[in-house]
């Protein structure tokens, strides 16, 4: 499937606000990428803000409390095409159970896959096809419970082998450390899936730590895993991962996770959570303010003092 | 023998587990690594008898020597010193291709062919309990040269077949798992609280290989819902050396994932600076353990 | 009317198929290029109506602002200040996508509706005249968005039927392009050293769109093998800017795309002084132009 | 298709001599990487040199005078998978022209595809599978003359779409900038295929312009594009790619080419230049020193006075 609307190399510079409000519609297909770090937080949170609802979203591993699972707690998601999520060392998420043990606050519809074969679903749509084969999901319970998925006989070798249908997401969001104004984004470190996401997706923001000149980008031309052309929204905003980290500029805050756990225990805890730090602050620099500055400043400092991009440290 | 390679008389049965699996893990492997107490038993793999093993990581890292605990497999750590930062799809395709000789995963139930359960317990799509998903686990399952497993042991874990199988062991046994378009040998090893488990050549059902000191076959069996087959020659689980307990206490120095670390964290009041502290002191701690065994 | 837009009053053939290609790129647009006048084209585009025109490469280069010529899809030159550098499969990947606006390759004959061979001439697989092969010529024919041709006309290149249908234009005319499953739009223009040749909006057929100063539209159509097509249209086309001759002397001072630059090279004795020569004189001589144009 | 030998990773650091030796078999499957520059040309010439024969080749885009037509010109090659094959600015390739129009010095098959869909010959190969799709050569007569292309009806579209067969060489041959002992290759600037090749290749040999530490690898891991575990060998080879450049290191040779465009006018021309350049010395060095050094530091400057990683230049 080719591309219906093709980006030019322009100033794309906006408010996360009008970036939401521009290519968000009500039903949207989305994917929020990242891969435990690099989570776009700030734009869950500004989706959650403007009430964005009926959404379908697909994620390889989602990272719960910073995540998908937000906008499944406040009833955005209809259905939801998934690898894995969870809160990792954070601990069990309550809202995906509840969602998908008591269907609270409302049913939603699960599409399941492994990891690799979410990843090959956006490869196949990186380059305008419609599938993928891979040889993980065969004998597994996954294609039993997934129609999506087909068993075939490999024309090539006569064994079975499992296709996956691409995934095209209306939009996707994704957060890298540099990015300069028409969209060439740098993502240093591991790289999830996003490169194949940011091809696959028809309209992408980017939101970045730091908005560099191109110039800067140049000296470094292998480190643009997304060029300007996937991207139609630029979104200048650091600490827009918070809660997790961003590699060579701020550490995990684990703590903050630990937290939000017991702040999600029941329904009514979470609303309470979503009240206070999405629905209770105005952005992401009311988000910043609120959680602290010098708590921020701290988790940058000691995640430099392990690793700048670079650097020997 | 040293002091080092005597073993330890003081230690935990999560220490007892991670030493155990470490053991699982050859020198100069290529290792595809799972969350939380896998971590632990492949880092202290390579501060012992390893140091040329390499860790990868589902975030797309590889071979990272990291002077801080991983709390992720996806977290800033990960890329800390790495060989090379690649995408998710690329490393699991990799390790489709065959380049990793062992995967270490965990699970919330396993039956008696191997086979993994880590999306729902009871029913699907709507659960009793819904956990995680597959995440990389299917992939790794599918494809890696050989599979160990980590995870508590309980009857209901242990069962006749496993509710939702998310990743693939031995399928029903026999040659299912090559039939069914498989690739990798399928599970090495389960390591639980209470043993270690391996997998007959042809049947490829699991056996009760080793208990853990202190405890009797039959007490292992219990706690598990098939009929376990035990080894003539199962043996008692070796203990952790000294020096692995000691690697082990420089790794995760607070315990969060042998102890009760986590919980500490979660405090309100403290817990940031509990955090700040542990990232503080690991950096001078870790260097020496690599100065010592990187 | 400025000097610069004024027409050159002295020109080569050369250069007039490279204006005449230059005009066919639009400000903005993501361009996939082929080597040799296609580049210069191109290039000219870029330092005249089209500054914010992006060249992406084979080699997988996106982007590049270099201060030489570039002499190949894939010399170091392209890497010069690129915006990004990929694979060449996620290059062609993200052009099978659908990212980019335009394509301009050249080929050894071409047919009635616009299918390319740049294959073999008389017979496959032992071939009378053998050539280079699709490289990403099929690639870029199938996917672009439009797709651009600069040939030789010659009435054994411009035949019914290509000997061998290495990149597609529209196959056998009307929907087949379509039908067959390819993507993009097909051939937009074919621009020769006598004239500019379209494409029937229904037909898919060729025609000619105009002939090049100095020629009739029967002259054109004595080099072509089929019943040519002119349109009632068909004009005289337009010759290049005195602006456009003067950056094609910048970007390609020794004549090596558009003069017999590649002559002088070749001699074993001085070949390489002169090359030397280039590329010692270039990065001035373009910095001016990136700081006129860039 | 699983790798038959896994490499640990251990000091791989050996000759050309050596490695072409022990890994080479009369009758190989041989892939040379890079994209016109990044020729793996002293690996060329040394299996030329120690007489490997009845090999068999696949390439997406092969420089001429520089790649894989030298093998043909010697007869040591009986297939060829390839997309395109010729001298660019050089000119035509006369040696390649006589092998496929009047079978000298003896008949080889060919099996053409594109650029595009070698890659993904490569890529399939790189994660174990067998075929990959693709929308290229549909309704083109590459797939009339090559059978190993399946046109089928795309199971989740219905339209037509391309499958390729996975293509994985015995031996790929590849030249990088950076490389530490143990194999962890950087390339900078263009890739080519080299990412997927080094991966489907079943032994890799890598040639270097230089050995670094493993500590500098670490500083970009992002730019390794080709991990330890993907290659069996690392030879030293400054300028191993001469003729053709090498970004940030060297320049194309352009007179060089132009100049070998001559030299190759007929078979005899063509056998007296390969007992002159290939023959006529030890090893690569040999090469070098009969080239000129002189010459091989000016097109080092000139291409650094233009650029070098990481800086504005």
């Amino acid at each position: 499937m080719q591309k219906k609307h093709r980006t030019a190399p322009i100033n794309k510079v906006m408010s996360l606000k009008q970036a939401v409000a521009q290519f968000v519609q009500d039903g949207a297909y989305l994917s929020f990428g990242g891969i435990g770090d690099r989570s776009p937080t700030a734009s869950v949170h500004e989706v959650a803000r403007q009430g964005k609802k009926n959404l379908q979203l697909v994620s390889d591993t989602s990272t719960s409390f910073v995540h998908d699972s937000i906008l499944i707690g406040l009833g955005l998601v209809d259905k939801f095409e998934i690898a894995y999520n969870w809160g990792g060392i954070w601990g069990s998420d309550e809202v995906y159970r509840r969602a998908l043990e008591q269907e609270i606050p409302h049913r939603i519809e699960i599409e399941e896959y492994s990891n690799l074969s979410i990843g090959m679903r956006f490869l196949a749509a990186s380059m305008g096809l419609s599938f993928m084969p891979v040889k993980s999901l065969l004998g597994s319970d996954i294609p039993v419970h997934n129609s999506k998925i087909k068993i075939i006989d490999d024309p090539y070798t006569g064994k079975p082998v499992a296709l996956v249908p691409a995934a095209y997401p209306d939009v996707a969001f994704i957060h890298v450390q540099r990015c300069d104004q028409m969209g060439n984004a740098q993502i240093l470190g591991h790289i999830g899936d996003d490169d194949s996401l940011a091809r696959a997706a028809e309209h992408v923001i980017i939101t970045t730590e730091e908005i560099v000149p191109t110039d800067e980008i140049r000296r470094y031309p292998n480190l643009t895993c997304i060029p300007y052309y996937c991207v139609d929204a630029v979104v200048h905003v650091p600490f827009g991962s918070h809660g997790r980290g961003c590699s060579y500029y701020y550490a995990m805050d684990v703590p903050y996770g630990n937290q939000v756990n017991k702040a999600w225990a029941t329904q009514e805890d979470f609303q309470r959570w979503a009240e206070e730090w999405i629905y209770g602050v105005n952005d992401w620099e009311g988000y910043c303010q609120k959680i602290g500055w010098d708590r921020l400043m701290r988790l940058a400092c000691i995640e430099q003092r392990y690793q700048k991009y670079g650097e020997v440290r | 023998m040293t002091i080092n390679s005597e073993y330890a008389s003081d230690y935990t049965l999560m220490e007892l587990m991670a030493a155990t699996m470490a053991r699982e893990f050859q020198d100069m492997e290529t290792a595809f690594v799972g969350i939380g107490p896998p971590l632990i038993a492949a880092m202290l793999a390579k501060f012992t008898h390893a140091p040329n093993m390499t860790i990868a990581v589902e975030g797309g890292a590889i071979g990272s020597a990291p002077r801080r605990l991983l709390t992720c497999i996806a977290d800033s750590t990960i890329d800390e010193r790495a060989y090379s930062c690649l995408p998710m799809w690329r490393l699991f395709g990799d390790q489709q291709r065959g380049f990793f000789n062992v995967g270490l995963i965990g699970a919330a139930q396993i039956d008696r062919y191997g086979n993994l359960n880590t999306t729902a317990i009871g029913g699907y799509p709507q659960p009793k309990v819904r956990v995680a998903g597959s995440g990389g686990g299917n992939d790794i399952g599918s494809s890696v040269g050989r599979l160990l497993i980590m995870m508590r042991q309980e009857k209901r874990r242990f069962v006749e077949r496993v509710d939702y199988l998310t990743t693939p062991g031995f399928l029903s046994g026999g040659d299912s798992r090559k039939k069914a378009g498989l690739l990798g040998s399928g599970p090495a090893a389960v390591i639980t609280d209470m043993g270690v488990f391996r997998f007959e050549s042809d049947s490829k059902e699991m056996y009760l290989a080793s208990c853990h000191p202190g405890l009797e076959p039959e007490e292992v069996r219990a706690n598990v819902s098939w009929d376990l087959k035990i080894h003539p020659d199962c043996t008692v689980t070796e203990a952790p050396t000294r020096e692995q307990v000691e690697i082990m206490h420089i790794v995760d120095p607070y315990g969060l994932y042998l102890g009760n670390g986590r919980a500490k964290m979660a405090d309100p009041e403290k817990g940031f600076d509990f955090y700040m502290e542990i990232l503080e002191n690991s950096y001078d701690m870790m260097e020496q353990l690599f100065a010592r065994k990187g």
